[in-house]
């Protein structure tokens, strides 16, 4: 695309405003994402409030310790994705590669485990339509309609987030990164803390609901 | 802003809280459980997930600006939620 | 008042600066956008358009045998889908919003230029997956696409529509985002928040709705289409989901949206009245704090659409008191407007026409609005015509009059050169009589109980549809008369200089038409808006 | 404006006890909506002429200070719109508190029909008959859309939504038949989806209760069968313009029917006797499955005479369209 003329001179009058107006968009993305992901909290929170015992019992199907194992890789994705952060800032090239390859790897293992479940679930006739075990609770079919609605959703996310990952380590590899200009970095950064907030939330949601 | 050593140990000690969050969250949850136990676990999560906005997004140090921003779309989903309860929870009060 | 220097004369307007396509397909310039803006979403009213002028044509005989129930069902869906999400939605924002809010802040671009043009791409590409809808067979679910019509009966083709209209909602956000940093970030110096046209104000909490509205029509679309895919999803009554939760997080978008269409017209409103009476607005804080009050209350309020709907009696209590707390800012904007004409020296030129247009439909919009805020009343006028009369006079009567205006208004900045005075003023005094012929009636057949989306009718309803159908031909032809002599000015028109209605406002600094960079130095803001002489 | 003459309930019958009330909040949002119209157009043309350029009208800005004017305007909105807002509530709950105790007449909407079973087990299509002066429960149910239970001289509207069971009443204050709308869309035929709401007094009501007296008792069988056909409101899927959900019935009798399973049968008597009586057992091939069954709802006679009607509607042929 040919520029006009003059190259548009950058909008803003320094670095720092350019950084902050970043993070404004960022967040302001981050917000549309809350609410995206809320619609489905408001349809859990009113379906467990009118089906509560199918809610604890297709709690019950899920596996717990499958469960509380992927969070805690998630949240050491998120750190390793924020050492990676504070590593470029000290311009330490290799250390963000590093750092971007487990976070990567990390996430791997999480959409793994999560594979695993599923294809569990799908053992136990727990699929939602018509292969539904029958004579359920009313309301389980619900439970795992959401269960598979809510975590696909979030697992979709962290599939983008691998892509986005290959294409900043290629961009890494090539040196683009530096302490002045790591943008790229912060956003993505941002970006994948959320998506591990979302998934802490769903954990307790979807696995932890008391007998 | 340099990145201190400070920050890295804080990036630590943050992992490390999240973690020992996620123990008792889990230990709690297996417990036998009375109607505290919910509002508890979601106390919890609400905990992890301030720490790695504060933390490891670095709402700490942001402009105001920034924060109002971050926290402006849990206040329109809890806009969402309540009034949404508002119809589901007095569908079967008596008229 | 602001001591801008303007441009260097020589300097090529933004028009001028390149005429390759690929500069204009691959713009970064704001006002390039806008006009890319402009030309779509001109095609897709005249679509929706179309679709109407059928719709009053079948209506005009009871046993209307124009076209099959059926495809009826599909002209009106594709009407209501058009016009909301193609037309009305985008209209002034991406338009008027995206060519002056650059100008009107003294800054030299929006906050994330490529991100707008990609929002423009994005609104293409949802565009033409709902043409593509459109053209192998249509919908038939109307727009509100409730379920389990929607998931489980209906035989159009849903999937590819609601991912149209789930494409275009991220331009929307995309362009919401993008002014949102704007504004907080591009400010001139001296522009305090306080001293920003009522326009900037009105497209920043435009944009604040889409940003945190159009996720929620993300994420049901989505769950709609995957009940649609799956044959079961979460709304299924028959495994003990509930459509009305469907209607929730429908109504919680679509509320929103209907501020988001009639917000940015008030800003037009408050720019021509200020102009044409040649005075500063009637109580400025008020006005600004109305815009944002109206932005907040308008997400508390979308229970209004569901009081039959076996909604609980309480909570059509609340949503019904909500809506009138909702409906205050929108009357004191009125009252504002008319204090602001009051004492002023008015000259009647178009755009104030339009103005005024705005100014008598809008208020009738608001008050039938109260009808259906009333709970008994809306019992009896829900779902009718009344509730059809009702959102044209607010979106029609207001949004489109105020988008129209707005056009003539910063005609001259956008090309350069003046509209035809006389073609205009006939233009919209046809509009306004036309509007009223069409929409009226639709009032009186509301009361009387005729249901909305009816191709036949009862006898008794016949002669006010008679009358309604008349009217739609007046107002097609007040509409049609703008499309041949705006384009037709844009080349031959005369040129009409920098500030051809001598307002104030940092975008009448510019040359007209503006250079890239809009501003030779970022201009210096130094008093507060519409500073107009003492009279 | 009629509006102002007459009350508007002589343009629509408020023929229901909640009706009047409903009318009388809307005359006064009527009253008050035309009173700020004209003051505020007044006001306008006023300010437009007398301020307009080049007059001599004094500019001098007002001594009010700005904001007791804001005040007193948003204050006198708010006021305003709080009386409007605690009178449809009242009248609201008034019609949603459904009295305790009444008859109850269950009403499943079905899509394009209004499925009517009355306490005694009658039933019937698209009409429901009351007796003056007693109020009776509506009980909503819907099989497959949401569909919406609307009598405009009621001033009732209740949405029916499936896979729930809600009711509505009314009472019924004035004898006649008034029109029951679908209000909320439900597909093709949405707006064929009619009914009637028969209003009787105590007479009239007694003899259609016992024994019904079936409109066109005594005329030849086919004419008698066509109102049975009128009544069951079959033309709501078997006619209309183009494509219907249910096949054309002209030019059936003496052909030949293909059903879904490929059986091919001959459109005799017993063929349209069975057909209708076991709907989905002789489900025509490319048609859905929505014929209901009539076993035991239509009284043989009934029956007779409505296979009667379709042989003479079977001898006109197909091209005639048919005018719903």
């Amino acid at each position: 695309m040919s520029a006009p003329a003059a190259p548009l001179p950058e909008a803003y009058a320094d670095a720092r405003q350019r950084d902050v107006a970043n993070h404004l968009g960022m967040w302001a993305f981050l917000a549309t994402e809350i609410l995206f992901f809320g619609g489905l909290f408001l349809a859990y929170f009113i379906y467990r409030s009118t089906y509560p015992a199918a809610f604890a019992a297709g709690s019950r199907t899920l596996n717990f310790w499958r469960g509380t194992f992927n969070t805690a890789v998630l949240l050491g994705s998120s750190l390793s994705m924020a050492l990676g952060d504070a590593y470029i800032k000290q311009g330490r090239r290799r250390a963000l590669q590093v750092c971007l390859a487990t976070t990567a790897v990390l996430g791997a293992v999480f959409l793994a485990v999560k594979a695993s479940e599923y294809h569990e679930m799908y053992a136990k006739h727990l699929l939602p339509g018509r292969g539904f075990e029958a004579g359920a609770a009313p309301g389980l079919q619900l439970f795992v309609l959401l269960y598979f609605t809510m975590t696909g959703l979030h697992a979709f996310h962290m599939l983008v987030g691998l892509g986005l990952m290959a294409w900043l380590l290629r961009q890494n590899r090539r040196g683009r990164f530096t302490p002045a200009r790591h943008a790229p970095i912060e956003m993505f950064g941002l970006y994948w803390h959320f998506v591990d907030c979302v998934w802490v939330f769903l954990y307790p949601l979807l696995y932890l609901i008391p007998r | 802003m340099p990145e201190s050593a400070a920050t890295f140990r804080r990036l630590y000690t943050t992992f490390g809280a999240l973690i020992g969050l996620l123990v008792v969250t889990a230990a709690v949850s297996s417990l036998p459980s009375g109607w505290w136990s919910t509002p508890l676990s979601l106390l919890i999560a609400t905990a992890k997930a301030a720490l790695i906005f504060t933390i490891f997004m670095r709402l700490r140090d942001q402009p105001a600006l920034v924060r109002i921003f971050a926290l402006v779309g849990f206040f329109w989903l809890a806009i969402m939620l309540t009034l949404a309860a508002a119809d589901y929870f007095t569908r079967f009060w008596p008229a | 008042m602001s001591s801008a220097v303007p441009a260097p004369p020589d300097q090529p307007s933004y028009l001028g600066a390149e005429t390759t396509v690929a500069s204009w397909l691959g713009t970064r310039d704001h006002k390039r956008i806008a006009l890319l803006y402009l030309f779509t979403i001109t095609g897709f009213f005249v679509l929706g358009a179309v679709a109407a002028a059928l719709m009053r044509w079948q209506l005009a005989v009871p046993s209307a045998d124009l076209v099959t129930s059926d495809t009826y069902n599909r002209l009106f869906t594709l009407h209501g889908v058009v016009m909301v999400w193609f037309f009305l939605i985008p209209s002034i924002p991406t338009v008027l919003g995206n060519f002056l809010l650059p100008l009107m802040i003294g800054a030299r671009d929006v906050a994330f230029p490529k991100l707008n043009l990609a929002s423009w791409y994005i609104f293409v590409v949802g565009g033409l997956l709902a043409l593509y809808a459109i053209v192998v067979g249509g919908v038939d679910t109307g727009w509100t696409f409730y379920t389990p019509y929607s998931s489980t009966y209906a035989n159009g083709h849903v999937m590819v529509m609601a991912a149209g209209i789930f494409v275009a909602g991220f331009s929307s956000i995309a362009t919401g985002l993008n002014f949102i940093v704007t504004v907080h970030k591009l400010r001139a110096p001296g522009m305090r928040w306080f001293r920003l046209p009522l326009f900037v104000w009105a497209i920043y909490a435009t944009s604040v709705i889409m940003v945190l509205a159009t996720p929620v029509l993300a994420i049901t679309l989505l769950l709609m289409g995957l009940e649609r895919v799956c044959g079961i999803g979460i709304f299924d009554p028959r495994i003990g989901g509930d459509p009305l939760l469907f209607q929730h997080l429908f109504w919680f978008y679509s509320h929103p949206a209907v501020y988001i269409m009639i917000l940015p017209a008030m800003g037009v409103m408050s720019e021509i009245i200020t102009c044409f009476a040649r005075k500063r607005i009637f109580g400025y804080p008020v006005m600004a704090f109305s815009i944002l009050s109206i932005a907040g209350l308008g997400f508390l309020v979308w229970g209004h659409h569901m009081f039959v709907s076996s909604q609980s009696v309480y909570a059509g209590v609340v949503f019904s008191f909500l809506s009138f707390l909702v409906s205050v800012p929108s009357a004191i904007k009125v009252f504002n407007w008319i204090g602001t004409l009051y004492r002023g020296s008015i000259t009647l030129a178009t755009p104030l026409l339009y103005a005024l247009g705005f100014l008598a439909l809008f208020t009738i919009g608001g008050l039938t609005g109260l009808f259906l805020a009333t709970l008994a009343v809306d019992v009896h006028l829900h779902d009718t015509y009344f509730v059809i009369a009702h959102f044209h006079y607010i979106m029609v009567g207001g949004g489109v009059m105020a988008y129209i205006g707005g056009i003539h208004y910063w005609w001259p900045k956008i090309s350069g050169r003046m509209y035809p005075e006389r073609w205009a003023a006939f233009a919209a005094v046809t509009i306004f009589v036309g509007f009223n012929l069409t929409f009226f009636p639709q009032f009186l057949l509301g009361y009387l109980g005729m249901p909305r989306r009816y191709q036949i009718y009862p006898a008794e309803f016949h002669t006010l549809n008679v009358v309604s159908s008349l009217g739609a031909v007046v107002l097609a032809v007040g509409y049609l008369l703008p499309l041949f002599y705006l384009p037709r000015s844009f080349f031959r028109g005369p040129l009409a200089g920098p500030n051809p209605w001598k307002a104030t406002g940092l975008e009448w600094q510019t040359p007209s038409p503006p250079p890239p960079e809009n501003f030779g130095e970022t201009p210096v803001v130094t008093g507060p808006p519409y500073d107009y002489p003492p009279l | 404006m009629k509006a102002l003459a007459g009350p508007p309930s002589d343009w629509l019958p408020a023929a229901s006890g909640v009706a009047p009330r409903v009318d009388h909040a809307l005359r006064g949002l009527l009253g008050a909506s035309l009173f700020m119209v004209v003051v505020l157009t007044a006001l306008t043309l006023y300010i437009l002429i007398r301020y307009r350029r080049g007059s001599g009208a004094s500019r001098r800005p007002l001594r009010i200070a700005t904001w007791k004017i804001e005040a007193t305007w948003i204050g006198g909105t708010l006021a305003v719109f709080l009386c409007f807002f605690f009178e449809g509530a009242g009248v609201y709950a008034e019609m949603e508190r459904i009295p305790p105790g009444l008859r109850e007449i269950s009403v499943t909407g079905r899509q394009w029909m209004w499925d009517v079973r009355y306490p005694s087990g009658r039933r019937e299509f698209n009409a429901i008959h009351v007796r003056l002066g007693t109020p009776v429960r509506i009980v909503l149910s819907s099989e497959d859309v949401i569909h919406s239970f609307y009598v405009p001289a009621f001033r009732i509207k209740q949405d029916v939504v499936p896979g729930k069971i809600v009711s509505t009443w009314f009472d019924p204050t004035r004898a006649g038949t008034y029109t029951l709308f679908c209000a909320q869309y439900c597909g093709t035929a949405h707006a064929q989806m009619l009914g009637q709401v028969v209003v009787l007094d105590d007479s009239d009501y007694a003899a259609w209760a016992h024994g019904g007296s079936h409109p066109g008792e005594g005329a030849a069988p086919a004419a008698r069968g066509q109102a049975v056909y009128r009544r069951l409101g079959c033309a709501a899927c078997h006619e209309g313009p183009g494509a219907t959900p249910a096949p054309s019935l002209r030019g059936l009798y003496g052909g030949i029917a293909v059903m879904a399973d490929g059986r091919r049968l001959q459109a005799d008597e017993q063929y349209l006797h069975d057909a209708v009586l076991d709907g989905p057992h002789f489900r025509v091939a490319g048609y859905p499955p929505t014929m209901p069954t009539f076993a035991g709802i239509l009284a043989p006679a009934d029956t007779v005479d409505l296979v009667a009607y379709l042989e003479s509607l079977g001898r006109t042929p197909p091209s005639a369209p048919a005018r719903p």
